[in-house]
């Protein structure tokens, strides 16, 4: 019997010394690609053998490192973070069998380099995920930015090196301003960062200072994509699909809305938060970013970028969840952190799927295109309509915690018509700007495509999990639930 | 840059020697009256010096070549810090003269005499180098 | 006052001397009297710690048994080191000039300052 | 026995440096650095684990008991710096191998390295010795090494930029000298500790402050403080590559450990707190970041910034140290070792570059970092802890400095604190900006001879040296035993020493 502490450890060495492996593999592209499949489903059994085993969590914890007193690089077993490994362990798995496909036939150079760091990434979002403080998940949170950095950059023309450029400044510069500073603050006042569940600052602070604080934290995990600092999103959209999808729909994205919410609860605490008053104004920036981003991304001709503005939308969803600071609000914020992902996955693989076997970028070129890719554009479908939120689909779920939240919140009766009204916007340019696109694909007609052309295999196969994982959510979303349901408290 | 003074040459070549003399005096008697390595240094590098504004650098040079110099100049360090390594040999501390002969004052004069000879021949040469090179550098106008 | 001044003299005399140095070596643009202004501001210092050692009324301090009171060897002794410090920071300083001289074929600062700017260019 | 290894410190370099003089060929002249400076290093681990407790050794020169003979003696904070000092050889040791046949004239090889060595032993000599008319001439030997090496940089700019080194630098040292004479009048001694047993007969002496603000004016000057830096950038942007990682790593904080060593240990912290001194290098310190790390922005070369960004790092050091608490000093003696390691290798990083490309401007190396992925990456690296980012070493001394500030309620540090990191983003991301951002254009490549194959790869022992630097930033920014407990021996042995007496 192992302790858990070693399977900890080795969720977060797994991907890393697969990255070693598949670097050493540049000359047998099939073995590198077989090893990069191997990695993530051992790590994905790894998450999962640490979730069977959840009852120990308090047993397992190392520290890597403590270079101030006080202050030490240690992980943690826990529920909210076992989650968010889960997902992205997961769709590893999908993601790399996609890529195969997708870097094949889309003729990528560097593939060695890609995989390799798309490892490294992973590793980084382990840790992000297991961080047992606040300082252990910044020093992540920036190795994240940095090893996703040549991922966006990979095609190394002008214009992914300018997207790289606005993605780098946004993600460190806001991190650097405003979060390392507010860690720091956190620390004066709390002389801890340790994640506790009912928030470290309650007893330490003063209420005044929370609105500054948390304001700090908000432009500071910039990762989360909150108006005004998301431009790094759509930028980040010169990379290659596979890293939009699964670095910038769940990992990069989600560490950030991830941080944000571990901030809010076990950093302040809801109830510290609720009785503060903060979060009625600051909850004004995720309902502005709720519906700018749906009105932009409704403007957006290019897919990805559409998709792009989307998320952005959709994470501010969850800091919606976590702002409201009421039970329901704030599991139905975890859960659509894991609901959103599959469905938003699952959008970019067709995206890319399109990208690769159409050549095709725009929204109005897609017109009459479902009949020669079926099986691609149903996969958008049911991605699209999962974050519509429509039932017999998982992303029902998160957003029926987060509407009962919201009638939950009984601060602000101005806030509390603004919010329903902003999730009720929200939903219908959802349907808008992201149920046309399979509309115009299937019931449009357009003489090119009669002929069925689907995307290679493996990228199929990789779209299929995400899709059926959907699915399946609806019916039975325990697993999340119950995962998310450590952010209460119980 | 020879220089056809005939004064001059004569009494170069009588005061040189005086003068040399006059610097081993002051090097040997450092440990006792006035005087010790440093000076006598510079004294003696003013024979050579002498020499080489009237008979010329190359002449000089014949006399003391310059790699001699160079050597005599890491000599003379070598010298003061071997003294100084000697003693921590033989139980000391460094540069404790007192261990080098049988009773510390003979010791002591040992060492400041060996000492000082390090001092005088590398603040001789490195003064004769610098003349040297910069005469050598500079064309007279 | 007058016996303060004067029972300080040769302190004035080193004030001064080192003012000269410290005026030359700032008001000249030429190097080579710079290095001279440094020279003379070095010896000013020299000449001020081999006055502290001065005892009154006492004599060379070489052991005799005629004499009981000697003047204070030690900041002779230090001051041997500065000189040679000052000599070979001394030698650095014209090496340095001689180069600069092959290197822009002048040593006005100001000239030497003007050829920099057109490099920049 | 490891009274005798203290000296050794000193005596290994004086007795190899002028051998090396002595031969013309690279490799062997070099062999006998490494043996130098490695030596060295292990010599001050040595003598810092024996003394890291607090205790001391006591070392006699020539048997002479103090305060006539000289003394060495050494604590923790003696033995740190030697470390420091002789880490930061070694490392340039070994980029020396192949960057220095590259830069310097081929006649010049033994001269160059013994002027190295000699530079090592008269900064060994400063962190060593306990008598301060001493600690000048090993102040003398390590400047004159220093102007001649500076003065083998390739440009000619390196002339005149180690000409007015020297001319400030021996104005410093001569104002230091004027000082040391004040206060030995007034004390009738040199020994250190000698002077700060009796200080108290003499305190009220007219002498005792003149020498003072001369000693302060002299360090000052040395250590590049704010306002009197004006020879840094320049020196140490001309200066060959070994001798620019060299120097910057070293030579400065060399002159701030004597500036501590005046401050704690030869006077009372009360007297010069009567002064107002501490007010007045606090806001030097402040000042000096700031102007520091925006006249750094504002270069358009990488030498040039790195080294104005020193001036902004001193600052930190100065703040901490006007501080006069545990964590303020504890970041001071701390930063002297991690400003040195991050110093070190950004001057390696610029080196690098240098060697491969011939020029150091920034507009010239435009989309550069693409062609040299992994020596970019480690300047980044280093850059990140220049800013201080958590995980590196930088963040470590700015997160002491910072709870020291916030400790005395010292708001005005932590904003300038927080502003210099802020400017420190800035010409970072100049540097990541110009190198890798900016399009390709075509290079123009200076001084290359035809079939040069130097642009094709960065030669090992560069890399190698680099990336030891590189992780160590990362190495010590995680694991930071061995510097915060020497730097909190130190802390605590200096403030205890205002305690006393």
């Amino acid at each position: 019997m192992i302790p858990l502490t070693y399977w900890l450890m080795a969720a977060m060495l797994t991907p890393l010394l697969g990255a070693l492996v598949i670097s050493r593999l540049d000359k047998f592209p099939d073995y590198r690609e077989a090893v990069t499949l191997v990695t993530a489903s051992i790590l994905f059994g790894i998450n999962v053998y640490l979730f069977n085993h959840l009852d120990a969590a308090s047993s397992a914890q190392f520290t890597l490192a403590e270079p101030i007193e006080g202050l030490a690089i240690s992980f943690v077993l826990n529920q909210f973070g076992l989650m968010f490994a889960l997902i992205a362990s997961g769709l590893w798995i999908a993601t790399s069998i996609y890529a195969i496909g997708y870097m094949r036939a889309h003729h990528e150079k560097n593939q060695t380099r890609f995989f390799t760091l798309f490892a490294v990434a992973i590793a980084g979002v382990m840790a992000v995920a297991f961080s047992e403080n606040l300082f252990t998940l910044f020093i992540f949170y920036e190795f994240l930015t940095v090893s996703t950095y040549p991922l966006v950059t990979h095609a190394g023309t002008r214009e992914a090196k300018r997207g790289g450029r606005k993605y780098i400044l946004i993600l460190m510069g806001t991190s650097i301003l405003f979060f390392l500073p507010a860690m720091i603050w956190v620390y004066y006042l709390a002389d801890t960062l340790t994640f506790t569940s009912d928030g470290i600052l309650a007893g330490h602070a003063d209420l005044k200072w929370v609105l500054p604080l948390l304001l700090m934290f908000i432009l500071g995990i910039s990762k989360a994509g909150v108006m005004p600092f998301h431009k790094w999103l759509p930028a980040a959209m010169v990379a290659p699909t596979p890293v939009s999808a699964l670095l910038h729909a769940v990992a990069v994205v989600k560490a950030g809305v991830f941080s944000l919410v571990k901030v809010v609860v076990f950093i302040f605490g809801t109830d510290f938060i609720t009785e503060s008053g903060a979060n009625q104004i600051l909850l004004w920036f995720p309902i502005i970013t709720i519906v700018l981003a749906s009105l932009i991304a409704l403007s957006k001709d290019n897919l990805k970028e559409r998709l792009a503005y989307s998320t952005i939308s959709q994470l501010s969803y969850i800091v919606l969840g976590a702002l409201l600071a009421t039970q329901q609000a704030v599991i139905g914020a975890g859960m659509h952190i894991a609901m959103h992902a599959f469905g938003k996955i699952a959008l970019f693989f067709a995206a890319g799927a399109i990208l690769v076997t159409m050549h095709k970028k725009l929204v109005s070129d897609l017109n009459g295109m479902g009949r020669a890719m079926p099986l691609t554009f149903t996969v958008f479908t049911i991605g699209t309509l999962s974050i519509i939120g429509i039932p017999l689909f998982g992303g029902m779920w998160s957003k029926w915690y987060l509407l009962s939240g919201a009638l939950g919140f009984a601060q602000n009766a101005v806030l509390y018509w603004t919010v329903l009204g902003a999730l009720t916007l929200s939903t219908l340019l959802n349907v808008y700007y992201l149920l046309s696109i399979p509309v115009r694909a299937f019931f449009f007609t357009n003489p090119n495509y009669t002929v069925i052309k689907e995307a290679p295999k493996a990228c199929l196969i990789g779209m299929a999990i995400p899709t059926f994982v959907t699915l399946y959510l609806f019916f039975d979303p325990s697993i999340f639930y119950g995962l998310s349901l450590s952010l209460t408290g119980s | 840059m020879m220089i056809n003074d005939l004064i001059l040459r004569v009494v170069t070549k009588w005061l040189s020697p005086i003068i040399i003399l006059f610097a081993l005096y002051v090097q040997f008697h450092g440990d006792y009256s006035p005087g010790g390595g440093f000076q006598a240094g510079v004294i003696f590098s003013t024979a050579i010096l002498l020499y080489a504004l009237t008979y010329g650098l190359d002449a000089a040079l014949k006399v003391i070549p310059e790699t001699a110099l160079r050597v005599a100049a890491s000599f003379g360090v070598l010298l003061y810090g071997g003294v100084g390594v000697v003693s921590m040999l033989l139980g000391g501390n460094f540069l404790n003269y007192s261990v080098l002969a049988d009773t510390p004052l003979a010791g002591q004069h040992i060492g400041i005499i060996v000492i000082e000879l390090g001092v005088g021949i590398t603040v001789a040469a490195v003064m004769i180098l610098l003349f040297f090179t910069f005469s050598r550098r500079v064309d007279p106008e | 006052m007058i016996e303060y001044i004067l029972g300080h003299i040769n302190y004035w005399f080193i004030i001064a001397v080192m003012m000269v140095g410290l005026y030359t070596l700032i008001s000249r643009t030429n190097l080579i009297k710079k290095l001279a202004g440094l020279a003379i501001f070095q010896t000013a210092v020299i000449l001020f710690y081999v006055s502290l050692g001065k005892v009154t009324g006492g004599t060379v301090p070489i052991v005799d048994e005629a004499y009981t009171l000697y003047s204070n060897p030690l900041p002779q002794v230090l001051m041997l080191t500065a000189i040679v410090v000052g000599v070979a920071t001394t030698a650095l300083g014209f090496a340095l000039v001689i180069r600069i001289k092959e290197a822009y074929n002048t040593i006005e600062e100001d000239a030497i300052f003007t050829l920099d700017q057109k490099d920049h260019e | 026995m490891n009274e005798q290894l203290t000296i050794l410190l000193v005596v290994v370099p004086l007795m190899i440096a002028p051998i090396t003089a002595l031969f013309k060929s690279h490799t062997i002249s070099w062999i006998l650095t490494a043996i130098v400076s490695l030596t060295s290093l292990i010599l001050s681990f040595i003598i810092l684990f024996d003394v890291i407790d607090g205790s001391h050794v006591i070392y006699e020169l020539g048997g002479w008991r103090p305060p006539w003979g000289i003394e060495y003696k050494i604590d923790s904070l003696n033995a740190f710096i030697a470390l420091i000092v002789s880490a930061i050889a070694c490392l340039s040791t070994i980029f020396a191998w192949q960057s220095v046949p590259k830069e310097i004239n081929e006649n010049n090889y033994g001269l160059f390295y013994a002027a190295l060595q000699l530079c090592l032993l008269g900064l060994l000599g400063i962190a060593l010795t306990g008598d301060i008319f001493n600690l000048f001439v090993f102040l003398e030997i390590s400047s004159l090494s220093s102007y001649a090496l500076i003065s083998m940089g390739r440009s000619r700019k390196a002339l005149t930029a180690a000409f007015s080194y020297l001319i400030l630098g021996t104005i410093g040292a001569t104002f230091f000298l004027i000082g040391v004479g004040f206060l030995y009048a007034a004390s009738g001694s040199l020994n250190i500790a000698d002077i700060a047993t009796r200080f108290s007969t003499f305190a009220d002496m007219q002498l005792v402050m003149t020498g003072f603000i001369f000693i302060l004016l002299g360090l000052g000057l040395k250590a590049a403080i704010f306002p009197m830096h004006s020879w840094l950038p320049n020196a140490y942007g001309h200066a060959p590559s070994v001798v620019s990682i060299f120097l910057s790593a070293t030579a400065t904080k060399v002159s701030i450990y004597v500036l501590i060593r005046v401050l704690f240990d030869l006077y009372p912290v009360a007297y010069w707190q009567a002064l107002l001194l501490p007010q007045i290098l606090l806001v030097l310190g402040c000042v000096g970041v700031i102007y520091g790390s925006f006249r750094a922005w504002q270069q358009v070369e990488l030498k040039r910034l790195l080294a104005f960004s020193s001036v902004a790092q001193i600052g930190y050091i100065i703040i901490g140290i006007s501080l006069l608490n545990n964590d303020g000093i504890t970041a001071s003696v701390m930063h002297l070792f991690n400003h040195a390691l991050i110093k070190a290798t950004l001057f390696m990083g610029a080196g690098i570059i240098l060697y491969r490309t011939n020029t150091t401007k920034l507009s010239e190396l435009r989309g550069f970092g693409g062609s040299m992925p992994w020596t970019f990456a480690a300047i980044v690296l280093a850059g990140l802890s220049l800013i201080g980012v958590p995980g590196t070493v930088g963040f470590v001394t700015k997160w002491y400095l910072l709870s020291g500030a916030i400790a005395q309620g010292k708001w005005i540090v932590v904003v300038a604190i927080l502003a210099g990191s802020v400017l420190a983003i800035a010409y970072v991301w100049k540097i990541v900006e110009a190198m890798y951002f900016n399009s390709k254009r075509k290079m123009v490549i200076q001084n290359v001879k035809i079939g040069d194959i130097n642009l094709a790869k960065a030669p090992f022992s560069l890399s190698l040296a680099l990336w030891i630097g590189a992780a160590g930033c990362l190495y010590f920014g995680l694991y930071t035993e061995l510097p915060y407990q020497s730097a909190q021996s130190i802390a605590t042995a200096l403030l205890s020493s205002e305690v006393a007496p």
